[in-house]
């Protein structure tokens, strides 16, 4: 237990220098091309001392590290926000996306794996390894293209892929920087219709692509978990199908939520460039704008907070199966 | 022989292979060798979304390109980029994994490092490399090795531990075989189906983020063609009825990282069966 | 209590072909009776009792045959009738008792489970039970037995919650997959002594399969010797084991390693059960296969009252009587 | 001579979470040339471990093993090496011990390329044929892949390459536990057979006791690391003198009914390995066990001759 918990300031020092080599990799002269062809020669001299790249190299790193440390992530080149700000004002949004296709996805997901893994080797099991098959294959950015060609432009099932409120519907007070949240607290019922309804595509786009990782490693776990000999115990006892599944998927649980941070690091991923093509304006759209406009402070603080809210996600899944085994759980003790 | 490389039913057990390898090859040939009608960077500004027909198979976009010449054209980008980063991957990640079986503290921290890698979001990764370094071509492969090296590092590790405690490496020990051959004769042929499953969905993965890139207009210059770069032109037209811009480069891409996959399954049942 | 097992055939449909795991099996298990089911791998010994109990893997089927278990049969009624039998009216006993219990549930856990899917019951009325099957089959701290989880307890202990949970709802019938296989030797006698007393005195009857000639002599009423998937000899153990009759029988029992005299062992081995068998499985590796054991599979003959025997063989005169020093 | 020689030997292991497992503790024991001494044990009493060390597979943490007189842990790794054509090893698991991705005739003639090099392919042929036969296997199996062939079949190829270097001792570790009954007999007598046609010394690890009655000729009997017995075959398990072989030897089940089983001494399971006890490992379950016997370490005391057992009461 105590390894595991080494292991995060470890972690967190990987996520800090690689944001920090990020720059180092750029080419020439970065403040050059950052700036652009168009920028004079003072402007350029500003981006320089801004990257800190008058100062050597060894004083720049330890600058960068103590800067962080303090929670200065400083300010965009592109706006001159106050990144750290920026990232609190964005991340919600970002959270709710992935809270809710991880929510569906999982849904799905699981319940297709564990009828595939329960009718192992028979007809629903085939049928699910070619779906989990075709839907790996897809990448999210064609899903959300289908899904905005299907259910907006010819059945008109969901609004124009155009924000998350329609441009009659006035955002609520910020309180918390979570829409579904503030839109509540607010009483305006209207708008959270709304956002409801311009959330399933974007949610569901992200929610089938993970889906079908849920359910490989749903059905791979559950089907040998099906075959082992605590199963075939249990159906000897008597014990129900119903309850025989539920032996199977204590034994597949585990290994199933480990798999979960993966997917979550995946879906960061894939939560930047749906949350562009859906304007979902968070931390995804907000840091892969930041990368288009090589906006470096921006970048930086789009690397480390994603960095560490997976890693931190890591952590929580890795003790919630520890505390889930009493094989682990009574090791500690 | 054995019972199970003779037996009929092969062929239909290893569908997925067969199909995987057909449509590769496939698209590999057309690549290579298939006639282009149209000039795929030339634009006809008298056919512009067209829809499909005899003369424009799939059709035309909205600047005149011919959406069938271009499909074939980037696959001559877009596959050599994939395969070239997941087999760079093998090669660098393959002998690290194999290193890391040693025993010892440095394998131990750097498999750490590796974990921490993994948290990280890779395709904003890629995104953010290709793009700081200048967007070139090369630098879309530098991600992609960036990306899937750490992937075959873990699993060769995982796996070489395994058959590092298997009987007949002991065995070898015991009959004083010396480290190296140890490596040549007895694990490295044990650990080769992986190696090519692993990598052929290195080669899946790698397509995706290829073409995530591309739809991004990350990593290719305007006019040339890539699948990612043509499903982003007709993004837009999906809204108004233009389905078949974005769709048939979307099929390509779908078609083949699913045949990369299916032939990565077969293979890890094959190699499984042939060595138990 | 009377368990009847006739022309039971069980397949397996794998990528590699069909095999013909069972081909034709019958037994009886009479009341109060012990009977022991040997034979070596492949022989379809556990193939057998897995089909008798439902639980075959997805790829296998039984194609043919009738278990008639106090005349009902196991293989033809609905999975809930089948369902209710297990557990309830036939026990099983597995063979490694860290494969067969839940490491994630408490033993207490596992006892309630098993209870409730046959009766109505509540939870203090459980483990009243628990803990009087737990002190029956030899656990010295019951209370935190029930309390704690699998992997604290040792090989033996693991072994006798097993049977205890076996036994838990008194059935007439114990069906036992290589009980012992999976413990230490010490400790394998300990768990037979155990398992034959409560046999014994529940007058109940037990199936017993192991590949230890050893588990059969000491403690079995009848032994059915099993080859390729068919019942090759039947019999009481007293008499099977002092005149076997059957060439298969008879060089099982000479593989026995004894001081002074050499060991006999087979040549051969034991054949593919990818392909149906035609003849006698066994003529491959016999030392008195004549050419009509190739010719049609040998019936089953009854030797006296109580015996069986399937080979061509006047097998009275023609095979050897076993010569112990 | 005594061709091996073990002096106080004590190995430990840590497992992942940090317990410590005792596998050999203070194991003193001679192997003399030509004979066949069988080391007795249930899972966990460290005969694996005793294999692994005279093999030089493990090195002890503490004590000397010494190989035709020469001390391992005195000799350069290029020499244990070396050394390591001396000693076959036959592994308990047949399939396992060979590399399915290697075909049986190279299986075989592995430790010929290892140790000598020179020795051309013809020549190596020749030999992986000649000794094929002696196992009687037929010499075409070397095209074929281990995976193809029955476990007897396998074991015999395992024995094969143990041989092929001619060595002076051969470890069998539980060689035919895994075996069906009817093979295990062929591989017995064969063991048999080889011994007397190559002047061979076995060091046979088993936990089987009626193998080890008709198979060697000195028996070691392990408790929980411990040599607890030891003797020539006859003495130790015609009159065993300590309760733990008592209780080994009427664990035994008879195969024929009219011989009921005698009394079993023992009660309860061996107990960890991860435990360091003081006394005798036995307490606990040991009928006959004094106050006395949990006090100080119990040492092997010479009863008849060459028979030694560690027990106060023996």
């Amino acid at each position: 237990m105590l390894r595991r918990l080494i292991i995060i300031p470890i972690s967190l020092f990987f996520v800090v220098a690689f944001s920090y080599a990020l720059v180092e990799i750029m080419p020439g002269d970065p403040a050059l091309a950052i700036a652009g062809n168009t920028a004079n020669e003072r402007e350029v001299a500003i981006i320089r001392a801004e990257l800190g790249l008058d100062r050597p190299f060894d004083e720049r790193f330890v600058r960068f590290f103590t800067d962080i440390a303090q929670g200065d992530l400083g300010r965009s080149f592109f706006d001159g926000q106050i990144v750290s700000h920026e990232i609190t004002r964005y991340f919600p949004a970002s959270v709710e996306i992935m809270v809710l296709s991880l929510l569906f996805a999982g849904l799905i997901g699981l319940s297709l794996g564990a009828l595939a893994g329960y009718f192992r080797q028979r007809a629903p099991d085939s049928v699910a390894r070619i779906v989990i098959t075709a839907l790996q294959a897809v990448p999210e950015f064609l899903i959300a293209l289908l899904l905005i060609f299907f259910i907006f432009y010819l059945w008109r099932w969901a609004p124009a892929p155009i924000g998350r409120l329609s441009l009659t519907d006035t955002y609520p007070p910020v309180v918390t920087n979570f829409l579904f949240i503030d839109l509540i607290l607010a009483g305006d019922w209207n708008g959270l219709r709304s956002t409801a309804h311009r959330s399933v595509l974007p949610v569901a786009t992200l929610a089938i692509g993970t889906a079908a990782y849920f359910a490989k490693v749903a059905r791979a776990t559950i089907g040998a978990a099906m075959s082992s000999k605590q199963v075939q115990f249990a159906r000897a006892c008597g014990l129900s199908e119903f309850k025989v599944l539920q032996y199977a998927l204590l034994q597949a649980r585990g290994p199933i939520i480990t798999y979960t941070a993966i997917l979550v690091a995946a879906l960061v991923g894939g939560a930047s460039i749906i949350e562009t093509m859906f304007s979902w304006r968070g931390l995804g759209q907000w840091g892969l704008q930041a990368i288009l406009n090589k906006d470096v402070p921006a970048i930086q603080g789009f690397v480390i907070a994603t960095g560490s809210f997976t890693m931190i996600v890591y952590l929580a899944l890795d003790l919630v199966v520890a505390a889930l085994d009493p094989r682990i759980r009574h090791d500690r003790g | 022989m054995t019972a199970a490389e003779s037996s009929p039913g092969t062929l239909r057990a290893h569908f997925g292979l067969w199909f995987g390898l057909t449509v590769i090859t496939a698209m590999l040939v057309a690549a290579v060798f298939a006639p282009l009608p149209y000039d795929p960077i030339k634009p006809n500004a008298d056919a512009v979304l067209q829809a499909p027909s005899a003369a424009y198979w799939m059709g035309t976009d909205s600047i005149g390109f011919d959406v069938f010449s271009r499909v074939i054209e980037a696959a001559r980008r877009d596959l050599p980029l994939a395969f070239g980063g997941a087999i760079i991957s093998a090669v660098i990640g393959v002998p690290l994994g194999l290193a890391t079986t040693l025993k010892g503290r440095a394998s131990e921290i750097i498999m750490r490092g590796l974990d921490a890698f993994q948290a990280f979001p890779l395709l904003v990764l890629a995104i953010a490399i290709v793009t700081l370094t200048g967007n070139r071509l090369e630098m879309v492969i530098f991600a992609i090795v960036l990306i899937e090296t750490p992937r075959m590092m873990r699993l060769i590790r995982s796996e070489g531990l395994a058959i590092r405690e298997s009987r007949f490496i002991e065995a070898a020990e015991a009959m004083g075989a010396r480290p190296r051959r140890i490596l040549f004769v007895h694990l490295l042929p044990n650990v080769t189906g992986i190696i090519l499953a692993q990598t052929s969905i290195a080669a899946a993965n790698s397509l995706t983020v290829v073409a995530a890139l591309s739809f991004l207009g990350i990593g290719v210059s305007p006019p040339d063609p890539s699948w990612g770069v043509m499903i982003q032109a007709g993004a837009r037209l999906m809204t108004s009825g233009q389905w078949w811009v974005s769709l048939f480069p979307g099929v390509a891409v779908f078609l083949a990282v699913m045949s990369l996959n299916l032939i990565a399954d077969d293979l890890d049942v094959i190699f499984e069966r042939t060595s138990r | 209590m009377s368990l009847v097992v006739k022309d039971l055939e069980t397949r397996f449909i794998t990528r590699q072909g069909v095999v013909y795991a069972a081909n034709g099996v019958n037994f009886t298990v009479g009341d109060g009776e012990i009977v022991g089911i040997v034979g070596e791998s492949g022989s379809g010994k556990t193939v057998t009792i897995n089909s008798i109990l439902g639980l075959l893997d997805p790829a296998g089927r039984v194609r043919n045959g009738s278990a008639l278990f106090d005349g009902t049969d196991l293989l033809a009624i609905r999975r809930r009738e089948l369902r209710r039998i297990r557990g309830a009216r036939i026990g099983f006993i597995a063979q490694n008792p860290f494969g067969a219990l839940n490491p994630m549930l408490t033993i207490e856990d596992q006892f309630y489970n098993v209870m409730r899917a046959h009766r109505r019951a509540d939870r203090t009325e459980v483990r009243q039970q628990a803990l009087e099957m737990l002190r029956r089959v030899g656990i010295a701290g019951p209370e935190r037995t029930l309390d704690g989880y699998a992997h604290e307890l040792s090989g033996g202990m693991a072994q006798r919650v097993v049977i205890a949970i076996a036994l838990l709802l008194n059935p007439p019938l114990v069906i036992a997959d290589e009980p012992t296989t999976a413990l230490d030797v010490t400790v394998q006698r300990q768990i037979l002594d155990l398992i034959k007393g409560l046999i014994r005195e529940g007058q109940r009857s037990m199936l017993i399969v192991t590949h230890d000639l050893g588990v059969v002599a000491q403690y079995c009423d009848r032994v059915v010797v099993m080859y390729s998937g068919r019942v090759v000899e039947e019999g009481p153990v007293a008499k099977v084991f002092t005149r076997p009759l059957h060439p298969y029988t008879l060089a099982l029992l000479r593989s026995v390693p004894r001081l002074g005299t050499e060991v006999q062992g087979l040549g051969g081995r034991v054949p593919d059960l990818l392909s149906r068998p035609t003849g006698c499985a066994f003529r491959h590796r016999c030392a008195f296969a004549k050419e009509s054991c190739a010719v049609a599979t040998p019936p089953t003959a009854a030797i006296g009252p109580d015996r069986a025997v399937a080979c061509v063989l006047d097998v009275e005169r023609e095979v050897p009587a076993l010569v112990v020093d | 001579m005594s061709l091996i020689e073990l002096e106080h030997v004590h190995r430990t292991f840590r497992r992942p979470d940090g317990t410590v497992v005792y596998a050999v503790h203070d194991v003193s024991l001679t192997v003399a040339d030509g004979t066949t001494v069988a080391i007795i044990g249930e899972s966990g009493s460290g005969k694996s471990t005793l294999g692994r060390l005279v093999l030089g597979l493990l090195t002890p943490d503490s004590g000397r093993v010494a190989f035709e007189g020469k001390t391992l842990s005195t000799l350069s790794a290029e020499e244990i090496r070396r050394q390591r054509a001396r000693i076959g090893v036959v592994f308990q698991e047949p399939f396992e011990q060979l590399n399915p991705r290697l075909k049986v005739g190279a299986i075989v003639e592995e430790p010929l390329i290892i140790h000598a090099p020179n020795l051309k392919a013809e020549e190596r042929r020749q030999r992986v044929s000649a000794l094929l036969q002696e196992v009687d296997l037929d010499p075409q199996i070397a095209a074929r892949y281990p995976q193809a062939l029955s476990g007897g079949q396998q074991q015999r190829v395992g024995i094969a390459r143990a041989l092929i270097m001619q060595p002076s001792l051969v470890v069998l570790d539980e060689p035919t536990s895994s075996l069906d009954l009817s093979v295990r007999a062929q591989i017995l007598n064969l063991f048999g057979r080889l011994k007397q046609a190559r002047g061979l010394t076995y060091m046979f690890i088993s936990h089987d006791i009626t193998t080890v009655e008709y198979f060697s000729d000195h028996v070691v009997v392990l408790y929980l690391g411990r040599v607890v017995e030891q003797g020539p075959t006859a003495k130790v398990l015609r009159q065993p003198r300590h309760p733990y072989t008592q209780a080994l030897l009427s664990a035994r089940l008879s195969v024929d009914p009219s011989v009921s089983p005698p009394h079993l001494p023992l009660t309860g399971d061996p107990p960890s390995p991860t435990r360091l006890v003081s006394g005798c490992p036995l307490v606990g379950r040991c009928p006959i066990e004094t106050p006395e016997c949990a006090r100080a370490p119990i040492a092997l005391q010479t009863k008849d001759e060459d028979h030694r057992v560690a027990c106060l009461r023996a």
